[in-house]
């Protein structure tokens, strides 16, 4: 089944490698107290946001969320830009004011990640009738997690996104966990397409570490938003490698659960895959590896060199100043 | 000039915005078939048709949220919040993410959203109606906060509110949608940000806007049979505060007294009344006045409602006692 | 089918009779500016009411709407109390500061009305944790409207109740509108009993004009609540017959509609049914009407005479003072 | 006495008081399996069983709302919101329905309801995870407000919090949970509403609380070094404010300062100033001094984040300016 060739799996492959290892540099920042603060890894579930990007075209919108360093990189961030970011970098996509909660960046499409759980549902709800009342055919994929599914904004979101019909993709990235509650703890029932229900979209599940599966299953809900026939629920089931964040022990799940996942790794998984069906040599696929490395260690050293923001930087960009006033 | 109400005069605003400019659009509880819970935006849907005139769902975070997401994305939303009262439910969209947007981003964002909303007591309706909430909004930066009190503010600072690339909550008061005044017809613009003298005087300044603006000139006017001549100074933009028009009539009086309709504890009257210390200290010949609403959930009685809140009678004693 | 006895009918119809009278007998003081400020009327609406609360218990507990002087009644208020409440008197349920948006009473179980659409779900599922904590086998009956279903609140709260098997009975008196947005344009479906999917409970439809329809559906799912089997859904449909509030010119309704309803009216197709059934007479029906109506003339004299509360109640109960301190 | 954190103060007051009392339980997001975002209630679940400390889902509005009807039916509830960050998201619950339902009621209830949640910077966590937004919960009549500052406050705070009739919110401080400091065992209750003097002085006030405290008297030491004593006051209750303690002290050094580290527009400095002002007015050589946060959602540098909050050397220099 020779779905795609070489250059979409390079492509594939190479973003998930660039957001596995963009993720694993900053745990490695973070251990070294380079990094500070607060990052939610996205390592793991690469195959969601690389196979939602490729469905989209680059005038699409995305909102992301607190984990949202892949769905920047896959909407065709600058590494160096989001890993200064994450310092808190002047030459930072946000300046170095936003950090790993905020990654933004407008001109790409991507209306931000966001540190309030479900907190961007609205803003794609809205982005999607901007949409619709400029009479464009874009469309928005809104991401967000399991645990988002249980705030009452997403709720409201998708009833005004259904009644409607705007065209919006809501992806729900279902890592099986809320931070330390489970989606059995925290929700009355487990099948989270059954959520949208109450808002007359079409719902569907689909393998979240298979990155052509994610692919394949936003193409067909994005083209159905694209013409006017709404919005849809996509649950991508995925799972963290890392705790919740850095100070997560990972009590509240087991080391074999951990590792039944990991044997679906969806690198491992999908670079095997291209290499039984020809499309990628090993070499080929060491080779990607080596690339996404280099440019890494490259984002890592342009990062850290950058200089902090400057104090007057404080007060700027609290309000637009129109250059009359 | 021609004489329109309160009402009639914001109608007036959005309608002419609407016109000027394609991208503004409308969206809110019962704005389009009902036309308004106060009739602001009464037949405006059928001028410019149901997709720009939104009847929404009973969702308050998610009409602020949609805002955002269309002011982000080329669209210029005038969004309703039916009740100032209800902000709680949608404050974390309008605090965190309106408010933040901008600054999170470095700066590579605009968010030309207007947050219309009515506040204040008078109808009797009870402690989930009848609330002056603004002074939560000070502490939002980011936001800015507009109160007008006149038709003629009303209509120029709402227009004004339209183009401007900042989100602004621009809060209308239930008991002034009736009150006449003259309007400048058409284009009318009024800068946010600027104070105006609503009364000169010599003996004190007297700080009021909104609702409470009326009580303050009508206490003025009693004073001044006694011969006393306060200053009535109406702030119109709550933040930025104009100070500087403030600054300079407390200077001159010597006195100052800040009226709301808000509970006292947290209120505007609080940050407005520090800025004065701040700012004119040494002016000074007696402490800064604050006359605010009860510290207390606004209760039904029409007898209790009328006590929780200043009226010029209050006023016009308290400040005859600050001034002898 | 003789499923209720004469004790039982007249006690259900005077209810209703005593909610209808009441709402009219506002109207009129609204009219004549004897009551003042909002009053949302429950007159059509009144067979959900007081079916539902003849399904219950007086230990049970109850929260209500913007809409509730039926509640209020139907769970056991007195009249004159209620009536004095509505214009602000010092004799009313709550001292003349709740007023109609917040009548409550609390000893007969009486969680309050809200002046916030949606505002009292949450409470009404604390409310059943709270009988889950401390082992009663009381149940709660929480009432909200169509439009209601549409706030964050009611999903989080149904999650909640769905997830932790809360004894409550959610019960949504449907009629048609929220103000004057229709079902229609502010959901994304029609059917409200959908909108339970999510939280794994049970939802069903039933016909809100007809009493012995609603009390018959809430038995059945309030035993379920008692015995531990978790909270339901139940939508009532109904109509209110005045408009929203005061000033609502009805724009968005028929008068054709409004009559299709009326002539379903709760009262007398109850009242003839008990008739054709022989359960009550003709001159029961008409002797009850006439109790009701002095029961509400001496209310509304009470009411009307009682004192406006002292300037000094101003500053009472804001906060619980305990003795000692 | 032994020395415990106040992470452990706080866990020790929850745990006695559920001993205490069958009817107290703990309720939210991450507080049971995983102990508390910041391990406030680590090893409680494990002790007093899932029923009495129980995860919710992510719904904070939901969480208030459940709290306040178990208060309200017999039972005790201590709720957390992770961050106060969110409480946009309830604040509608808190200050419509908690804070209001016993005035509303006419008396007729009583709300014994804890929300703990925390605040602050100083983990560069960015604008959406370090506010200290407790000024929003002056304006809202009927709710109580505490800040402990030290391990020992916090658990005497704590404990009566959890006895008292009326609703508290008590917001604890993400930078202070490692801090130690003499903590009695057992029963100790402080008084909700009393300010402490932490260090007497006399040539100037200063009023600052949770981890402020620490940087007001680091100052202060850093100032009786060059001689200049000032008092330092933690007012512990934010609502209801001791003003005694503060305007006995402020009658005594004739200057105030506040320190608070929230944004400083609508801000807790604003209500305390302006009631140093309405108290003190004659006793005053200076204007009232608050040094708070800068107006900007707080940036996520480090740089920049340390800038936006006071730390010691600011007050020091602020004061030593003041006070010259
Ligand atoms: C409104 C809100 N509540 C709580 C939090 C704290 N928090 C951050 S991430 C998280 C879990 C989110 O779970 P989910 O939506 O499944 O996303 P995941 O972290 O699994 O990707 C929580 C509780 C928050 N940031 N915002
Ligand atoms: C949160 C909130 N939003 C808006 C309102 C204004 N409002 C009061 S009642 C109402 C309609 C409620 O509709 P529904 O829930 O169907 O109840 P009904 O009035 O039909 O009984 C609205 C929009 C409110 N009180 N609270
Ligand atoms: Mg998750
Ligand atoms: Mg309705």
């Amino acid at each position: 089944m020779n779905r795609i060739d070489k250059k979409e799996a390079k492509h594939l492959l190479k973003q998930m490698m660039q957001i596995r290892q963009f993720e694993d540099a900053i745990m490695d920042l973070m251990a070294r107290n380079i990094a500070e603060g607060g990052s939610h890894l996205y390592a793991g579930e690469e195959a969601c946001a690389v196979g939602a990007m490729a469905a989209i075209r680059p005038d699409d919108y995305i909102t992301s969320t607190h984990r949202g360093h892949g769905h920047a990189i896959a909407k065709g961030g600058s590494l160096p830009e989001l890993m200064a970011e994450i310092l808190g970098k002047e030459t930072g996509v946000c300046k170095g004011k936003g950090g790993s909660l905020h990654l933004a960046d407008v001109s790409k499409g991507n209306l931000g990640a966001n540190g309030i759980v479900g907190g961007s549902i609205g803003i794609a709800a809205g982005a999607g009738l901007s949409i619709q009342l400029r009479g464009t055919d874009q469309i928005v994929l809104c991401f967000f997690g399991d645990g988002a599914t249980n705030t009452g904004l997403f709720h409201e979101s998708l009833n005004m996104a259904g009644k409607w019909k705007l065209p919006v993709v809501f992806i729900c990235e279902n890592n099986l966990y809320g931070m330390s509650v489970s989606v059995e703890r925290a929700c009355a029932i487990k099948d989270l397409t059954k959520k949208a229900v109450p808002y007359n979209m079409p719902a569907e599940c689909c393998n979240g570490m298979d990155v052509l599966a994610v692919k394949d299953m936003v193409t067909k809900y994005a083209a159905k938003a694209r013409t006017g026939e709404g919005p849809a629920l996509i649950v991508c089931d995925t799972y963290r490698y890392y705790g919740h964040s850095r100070s997560d022990p990972r009590v509240y799940r087991t080391k074999e659960e951990e590792k039944s996942w990991r044997d679906r790794d969806c690198i491992i998984t999908f670079g095997r895959k291209m290499q039984e069906q020809n499309i990628l040599t090993e070499k080929e696929v060491t080779d990607l590896e080596k690339e996404v490395t280099a440019e890494l260690e490259a984002a890592i050293d342009f990062a850290i060199k950058s200089p902090d923001p400057k104090p007057e930087e404080l007060y700027k960009d609290v309000y637009f100043e129109s250059p009359s006033s | 000039m021609r004489e329109i109400t309160y009402r009639q005069a914001l109608n007036e605003a959005l309608s002419e915005e609407m016109e000027r400019d394609q991208r503004v659009f409308l969206m809110g509880e019962d704005i389009a078939v009902y036309g308004g819970a106060y009739g602001v935006t009464l037949n405006l849907m059928q001028k410019f048709g149901e997709e720009r005139v939104r009847d929404t769902a009973i969702s308050e975070a998610a009409i602020i949220g949609a805002g955002l997401g269309a002011a982000i994305t080329g669209m210029r939303p005038v969004v309703e919040i039916m009740y100032i009262d209800f902000m709680g439910i949608c404050l974390e969209q309008i605090g965190n993410q309106v408010a933040k947007i901008r600054y999170m981003f470095g700066g590579k964002t605009t968010v030309p959203l207007v947050i219309r909303t009515e506040g204040g007591a008078g109808r009797t309706l009870g402690a989930h109606h009848s609330q002056s909430l603004e002074s939560w909004f000070l502490h939002v930066p980011g936001l800015k906060v507009v109160m007008p009190a006149t038709p003629a503010d009303a209509k120029g600072l709402l227009k004004s509110a339209i183009r401007e690339d900042n989100p602004i909550l621009f809060i209308e008061h239930k008991m002034l949608y009736n009150v006449k005044g003259p309007v400048p017809e058409g284009e009318y613009l009024l800068p946010i940000g600027k104070a105006e003298v609503k009364r000169p005087g010599k003996d004190a300044t007297v700080i009021a806007y909104s609702r409470m603006l009326y009580f303050a000139l009508e206490a003025a006017k009693r004073l001044a049979e006694e011969g006393i001549e306060v200053e009535v100074i109406d702030p119109r933009t709550l933040l930025p505060l104009d100070m500087e028009t403030i600054s300079e009539s407390v200077r001159k009086t010597h006195r100052a007294i800040i009226v709301e309709e808000g509970t006292k504890t947290g209120g505007t009257g609080a940050e407005i009344g520090m800025q004065i210390i701040e700012n004119c200290f040494d002016y000074l010949d007696a402490p800064v006045l604050r006359i605010a609403g009860a510290d207390v959930p606004m209760p039904k009685s029409a007898v209790l409602e009328k006590l929780a809140i200043p009226d010029a009678e209050r006023i016009y004693r308290e400040i005859k006692t600050l001034v002898s």
